[in-house]
């Protein structure tokens, strides 16, 4: 890969005796969208995590735009450009949708947007795109799950992020939602912005992902494109398990 | 919003003209100066400790900071103009030198943890006799007239209010908001949440400055137990939660009730206000968190047709 | 919101318009139906058990007057009922200011009758002087209050420098009768309080005056209200004194005397200033409590007629209440104001607070006989020095015309 | 006392403030049945206790419980609002007054060979340590005790061998009120008592309680003796005056510095 | 002996179960199978009842349990281990194996129990002194299966029993599962580990988006695509 726009090396987490992430390599490429999976516990959430800045690595770098963005700050990350959304979807309950969503753009947003005027056009630019401008001034937490993935979304997208890292946006959602949000997360590439999915829901990552990297117990065993990927047998193997006298 | 700056205009002109229209009730005026100032107080705690959500039990240290910052430099013969901001100031930078270290600690960890500071501060001001007087305390000379007690007090309380007001809608209100409701996805949206916990501390503290200005000029005497007490610490809590955490004019309301209850309904009625506080505080905790205002709301939707339900859990 | 805004700005107006139409008190030519006297006290709080007290003494002394008609004042040429306003400051200073404000804007009140405990009337002391109203006060000993030249403050409760030299010339006594050693080596512990250090101070002087009759090995503040002395009396332990000089509040008497029983300690000497006498420490320590020498304001046990009557009176009114020192104090406060109310023979401030200055009392039960207040407002008067013995006697052993016992010193057993 | 505070934390996760008003309370009933009813101040933890209990296990169902699922802070100010008024009941019910309880007992001290050593406090150190015991005991002995430190450290595993844990929760509570009261009433021995009284005791074993972390019980008894050599040995180089200063200092940089106490961060540097 | 029929469950307003209907005939091992975030764990946790059940029913043995509070499941003879062990890491593994007879059914023979999973598990026996904090991870799997076991439950419900162990311990584990089913032990197996899980069960039943898509014996599902499809999506 010629010019990653992100790129960890040797990224290492440990947690007490456990080692959640172990010398991971990862490199995206600007303007993909990268697939991240792998069974339970194999480590993508604490990936995500070292790469936002939620965490700090153990071990091993990452670097934004060629510049390393190791250890600092998650909201430092994100304004420079890596937002993230939460696997658990983490709304300001008390706020209303675009209220939301103008926390994004106030904090996230390079230009700082012009006042609350300029924050709330940025926010329903994104609300817009998203679905739910219809929604933008009811209170967040009356929204439904698929709602509350999306605000996940148009939250970060109101940062203006070059790379979005989505956790688990499908999950828990209903086949129209899960279709509805897979057309956004396309509509978020077509902007040019580059995109990190962990998901579970491998019929859709096949949809909709360029590329795969496929962890397991804290380490990458394999990469490419998604059909190669799955049908690689450490990685069925991985999901179905080997069965023992086989 | 135009008309909620309309409502307040009219009040703030409704107060000022009190003084002209009756000249001679002392007595209303000095129970309304007691409200400004209170009012003040609770919305300075209310940053804090309704806008970012940080409980803070300790924030008696700002008052006290304030007023004896205040009465030294006012027995050293220093002009108010200069002595005032600098009591602000000194209350500002104390903010931060606890801040700092206080904001790493989270919910009810921080406000045990300022219980501690309240009370160091507290016993500190009571042994530091060469500068405070000790327990003893300082006496002022001689107060400013009423009426500008009075205007001090009420600009202060406009002051306050107005930044709370401004606050509460600008960029940093909702830093604010966002931090009181998720600290970590505040922060993953690039809000620097200790950075603007330390602000509004920071904030806080100052309007808790010259609140302790006008509470020294007022009041003439400062001594340890009297600012830096527990009590203060309590009261600045209180009045907040009973009007509504985190709103604007709820700390005003708090304000209101929490004057009428100590000093007219407890003069004579013994030992019923702190009582009465602690039950209403249970029952605010308990069914309405969010105060009278919340309670208001509630009566309004009431009696209003429900416009707009909206589906909840 | 907008609707809450707008009732709160329209409750604060409402009712400031409602107290301002509140009729101002006038005094018509001749002259007004009642003279208001108030006082704020602290009834409930840390310091209830005096404030009550106070409260009944105050009531007391109003209610004979006005079961005599009220104050004579001679101006108006009548007897004018007195109207006692007493409000409760639950022990906390800022409250009790704003009482006292209270007092003197919303009731006009003619004059004032004092608080109780040093740090409450430091700052109650404020109003009267800022509205130049005569006050007359029992409760507030700590000197500092009475050095801020406020000009109609007066007290009827002699400074606690005062307490500690009478201990001291009571010491210097018995050691000439060889009763106790000299010098007297004094560890000196006090609350850090005004009370407190004004006591230290005292003691302070008097080792520099006399340094052949007293040493001072230790001098330590404590703070109130505490709970576990056992690291400060180990200190006291440690040194070679041979008094020990405590001053306290009522809890922390009882708390510390406790545990200094308990440690085992003896000295040949032991005060904890005016504590000691007060039933409720000798109930609460009992034996403990015997062979404390105390230098008290009053004591019911002064021999003779004036305290007897007194003590016959107040056992009278108040069955349930016992005789104490402030029970005196407050009662001869109030009746201090109703005298200068009547040599004033008007209720004019500035007249009232003149009266005041000139004053000269001799029927009074306190001891030394007769109440005069110098420049600074502060009584000079002397202190009366008892020391417990077993089984709750209590003697007067100095001044000698108060004299009730002989002193038993050194302690027994140390 | 202490652990009470220890106990309600680890099992119900929220920071008790109306200890101090139940260190309080137990120490006005047994001055209450004392001079009333003429109970040895000895014997009125047997009434204390269980009462307590009960009051505990009341104020669970009925308030705490309506909290535990909001945020923490909510809770702390329930709990504040209760000491509030309990604090403030006791003024209305007793007044401000300076109370102590003085039989022969407490004037009675024993030499130990050079030592003179005060039986209240010999007695009171002692019941200190055999309440710990007791209840590490009853911790770690009993059904009901596994399932209370079962609850503590997992409440979703508890639930699932079958622990009733809305009951232990309450059970908790009870027995964490039940300790203050019992705390109150024997300190009630040592010193003379106001409504005031839990409050800097109770700031002290919040103190003791963050020393040794915030839900282990040996930690606790760990955190006191700490405490007791600060201030013993503080008190040596500064003044008496100051003596409180020392927890309040130790209260917040323990809890900013070492936010798992001394016990959980040895604990934890031997896992990681 | 369990029967579950048309059961409904959501948090909050998230569904995540629909119309879920199963049985477990007594004796058998019966897997559940199905891709992360399918409902498995939701489904047992709806037995076990530590989730609310918004429709349906839950029969044991002739007892309706979809409204019991979870203790009574526990009495009646349910036990869940659940994923990620769930033990009380600051307790013995002693005291946790005694936790697990909290039942006042299983009170009676706890010397029984105790030599019963001591069997089954040497190595429990080895470290029951030890702070199941400090323990390896297959460990600690074992004392949870074993705490589970000590309720003497006609059914237990096992949870990824092998997530993060290495395949040496994951086979020595299948083959306890299989001895414990031998000793009269109703298994219900949710197991992301699909070829060994189904090397030892009778039936299984494939969870997609909270639906059972499909059912059958070992030999059915071995043979069909559903599992593949369930899993990678292909």
């Amino acid at each position: 890969m010629a010019d990653p726009i992100l790129e960890g090396r040797g990224l290492t987490k440990r947690f007490g005796g456990l080692i959640a992430v172990d010398g991971v390599d990862i490199a995206i490429e600007r303007g993909e969208i990268c697939g991240l999976i792998g069974p339970n516990g194999a480590g993508k959430s604490t990936l995500f995590g070292l790469i936002s800045g939620v965490m700090r690595p153990t071990a091993g770098t990452v670097t934004f735009n060629g510049r390393s963005i190791t250890g600092r700050s998650a909201h430092d990350i994100c304004v420079a450009g890596v937002a993230v959304t939460h696997q658990i979807v983490r709304p300001f309950r008390d706020m209303s949708v675009v209220d939301n969503v103008m926390v994004g753009a106030f904090f996230g947003h390079r230009p700082r947007p012009r006042g609350r005027g300029g924050a709330r056009a940025a926010a329903m630019e994104e609300l817009e795109v998203c679905g739910l401008a219809d929604r933008a001034e009811s209170p967040a937490r009356s929204l439904t799950l698929g709602g509350h993935k999306r605000l996940e979304i148009a939250r970060a997208l109101a940062t203006r992020p070059e790379v979005l890292l989505l956790d688990e946006v499908l999950a828990g959602l209903n086949p129209t939602e899960t279709d509805r949000t897979l057309d956004l997360v396309r509509t978020v590439r077509e902007r040019g912005t580059t995109i990190v999915m962990v998901e579970h829901n491998l019929r859709a990552v096949r949809g909709v992902c360029s590329r795969i990297v496929v962890l397991v117990e804290g380490r990458k065993i394999v990469e490419g494109d998604p059909d190669t990927v799955l049908t690689d047998e450490r990685v069925v193997s991985a999901y179905l398990g080997t069965a023992a006298h086989a | 919003m135009a008309r909620n700056g309309a409502f307040a205009a009219i009040a703030i002109a409704a107060l000022v003209a009190v003084p002209f229209v009756a000249p001679h009730a002392e007595y209303a005026l000095d129970v309304l100066f007691l409200i400004f100032l209170y009012g003040a107080m609770a919305t300075a705690w209310n940053l804090v400790g309704g806008f970012a959500g940080q409980v803070s039990f300790g924030h008696a240290a700002f008052l006290g900071i304030g007023a004896y910052a205040t009465a030294i430099m006012t027995q050293n013969g220093i002009s108010l103009w200069i002595s005032v901001p600098v009591s602000a100031l000194l209350a500002g930078a104390y903010s931060l030198v606890i801040g700092i270290p206080a904001f790493r600690l989270r919910g009810p960890y921080f406000s045990i943890a300022t219980i501690g500071i309240g009370e160091a501060t507290r016993l500190i001001a009571r042994n530091w006799s060469s500068l405070t007087g000790g327990v003893s305390g300082l006496t002022l000379s001689s107060a400013p007239p009423l009426l500008l007690q009075y205007f001090a007090a009420l600009a202060l309380l406009v002051a306050a209010v107005g930044l709370a007001a401004w606050i509460r809608a600008s960029r940093f209100g909702y830093a604010l908001a966002a931090v009181r409701q998720d600290t970590d996805a505040a922060e993953t949206l690039g809000v620097a949440t200790t950075v603007a916990k330390t602000q509004a501390l920071f904030l806080s503290a100052c309007i808790l400055g010259v609140a302790g200005s006008v509470y020294a000029l007022h009041y003439l005497f400062v001594s340890p137990d009297s600012v830096f007490g527990f009590s203060t610490s309590i009261a600045l809590v209180i009045m907040p939660i009973i009007g509504g955490l985190g709103t604007v004019t709820g700390p005003l309301i708090g304000a209101v009730i929490y004057t009428f209850i100590r000093e007219q309904l407890a003069a004579t009625l013994a030992n019923v206000d702190l009582l009465a506080f602690g039950v209403l505080l249970i029952a605010i905790v308990v069914f309405e968190p969010r105060g009278i205002l919340g309670i208001a709301d509630r009566i309004r939707r009431m009696r209003k047709p429900p416009a707009v339900t909206v589906p909840d859990g | 919101m907008r609707h809450s805004f707008l009732a709160l700005a329209a409750a604060a107006v409402a009712c400031s318009v409602v107290a301002a139409a509140t009729p101002v008190a006038t005094h018509a030519d001749n002259g007004p139906t009642e003279v208001v006297v108030g006082a704020v006290l602290p009834l409930t709080g840390e310091e209830s058990t005096v404030g009550t007290y106070y409260k009944a003494a105050y009531e007391l002394a109003t209610k004979e007057i006005n079961d005599h008609g009220g104050v004579e004042l001679r101006t108006y040429g009548r007897k004018i009922p007195v109207k006692l306003i007493i409000y409760d400051d639950k022990t906390d200073a800022a409250t009790s200011r704003n009482l006292y404000e209270r007092l003197a804007v919303q009731d006009h009140v003619d004059a004032m009758l004092g608080g109780y405990s040093t740090d409450l009337v430091q700052a109650q002391t404020v109003v009267p002087n800022q509205h130049q109203i005569p006050y007359v006060g029992g409760g507030g000993a700590a000197s500092a209050i009475y050095k801020r030249g406020f000009k109609t403050i007066f007290s009827l409760l002699a400074s606690i420098e005062n307490l500690a030299y009478t201990e001291c010339d009571f010491i210097e006594e018995m050691q000439a009768q060889k009763k106790l050693p000299k010098p007297l080596r004094m560890a000196v512990v006090f609350e850090n309080t005004p009370h407190g250090q004004d006591f230290a101070k005292g003691l302070a002087q008097r080792a520099k005056a006399k340094p052949q009759s007293f040493q001072i090995v230790m001098n330590e503040a404590f703070d109130l209200h505490g709970k576990d002395f056992t690291p400060l009396l180990q200190k006291v332990k440690a040194t070679n004194a041979n008094a020990f000089m405590a001053d306290a509040h009522l809890d922390d008497y009882i708390t510390m005397q406790r545990q200094y029983t308990q440690a085992g300690m003896h000295h040949a000497y032991i005060t904890y200033g005016a504590r000691g006498p007060d039933k409720k420490g000798r109930d609460a320590l009992g034996k403990s409590a015997d062979y404390i020498v105390a230098a008290s304001w009053w004591n019911q046990a002064i021999p003779n007629a004036a305290v007897k009557a007194f003590d016959d009176k107040w056992a009278k009114a108040y069955p349930k209440l016992n005789t104490e020192w402030y029970s005196a104090l407050p009662y001869e406060t109030a009746r201090t104001l109703y005298i200068a109310l009547t040599e004033t023979g008007s209720v004019d401030k500035a007249k009232l607070v003149e009266t005041l200055r000139h004053i000269d009392i001799r029927d009074t039960v306190l001891p030394g006989g007769h109440i005069k207040f110098p420049a600074d407002g502060q009584i000079e008067a002397p202190f009366v020095v008892t020391e417990n013995l077993p089984d709750g006697k209590t003697v007067i052993v100095y001044p000698h015309a108060e004299k009730t016992g002989e002193a038993v010193l050194p302690v027994p057993g140390s | 006392m202490s652990y009470g505070l220890a106990l309600i934390y680890g099992v119900l996760k929220i920071i008790n403030l109306a200890n101090a008003g139940f260190l309080m309370l137990g120490a006005y009933v047994t001055w209450w049945l004392f001079t009333a009813y003429h109970v040895d101040p000895l014997l009125a933890p047997l009434v204390i206790i269980p009462v307590f209990f009960l009051i505990g296990v009341g104020l669970e169902r009925t308030l705490v419980r309506r909290v535990l699922g909001s945020e923490p802070i909510i809770s702390l100010l329930l709990l504040f609002g209760v000491w509030l008024v309990l604090q403030n009941l006791a003024y209305v019910i007793w007044t401000g007054d300076t109370r102590s309880i003085e039989n022969s007992f407490i004037e009675s001290t024993v030499k130990l060979g050079g030592l003179q050593l005060s039986i209240p406090r010999l007695y009171v150190f002692a019941m200190g340590v055999l309440s710990l015991i007791a209840l590490q005991l009853f911790l770690t002995r009993t059904y009901l005790g596994r399932a209370i430190r079962a609850t503590a450290q997992d409440r979703d595993a508890a639930r699932l061998v079958g622990v009733d844990v809305d009951r232990v929760m309450g059970i908790a509570f009870g027995i964490g009120i039940a300790l203050a009261g019992f705390g109150g009433s024997l300190l009630s021995l040592l010193f003379s008592f106001t409504p005031d009284f839990g409050r800097v005791l109770s700031l002290k074993s919040f103190c003791i309680v963050v020393l040794g972390g915030l839900d282990s019980i040996v930690g606790v008894a760990f955190g006191s003796v700490a405490l007791a050599i600060a201030e013993a040995f503080g008190v040596r180089y500064m003044p008496a005056s100051m003596q409180d200063l020392i927890s309040f200092v130790v209260l917040v940089v323990v809890l900013v510095a070492l936010p798992k106490g001394i016990v959980g961060t040895l604990r934890s540097l031997r896992r990681g | 002996m369990l029967e579950v029929n048309a059961l409904a469950v959501a948090y909050g307003d998230v569904q995540v179960l629909w119309d879920v209907t199963l049985r477990v005939e007594r004796g058998e091992i019966v897997t559940l199978l199905g891709a992360n975030g399918a409902g498995k764990t939701t489904l047992l946790r709806a037995v076990s009842r530590t989730v609310p059940v918004r429709g349906g029913t839950i029969v044991l043995g002739g007892e309706r349990i979809e409204r019991a509070p979870s203790a009574r499941v526990v009495e009646l003879g349910i036990a869940h281990v659940p994923e990620g062990r769930r033990l009380w890491p600051d307790m013995s593994v002693e005291d946790n194996l005694l936790l697990g007879s909290y039942p006042r059914r299983a009170r009676s023979d706890v010397r029984g129990s105790l030599d019963y999973v001591f069997g089954l598990f040497p190595r429990v026996a080895e470290r029951r002194a030890q702070i199941a904090g400090t323990l390896s991870g297959g460990e600690q799997q074992m004392v949870a299966i074993a705490r589970g076991l000590m309720s003497k439950p006609s059914l237990l419900m096992l949870d990824e029993p092998s997530l993060g162990l290495a395949p040496i311990i994951v086979a020595e584990l299948f083959e306890t599962i299989r001895r414990i089913n031998d000793a009269g032990t109703t298994v219900l197996l949710v197991e992301q580990n699909v070829r060994q899980a189904l090397e030892i069960a009778t039936r299984g039943y494939v969870v997609e988006t909270g639906r059972v898509v499909s059912s059958g014996t070992r030999a059915e599902l071995l043979a069909s695509d559903e599992i593949k499809k369930a899993y990678l999506g292909l």
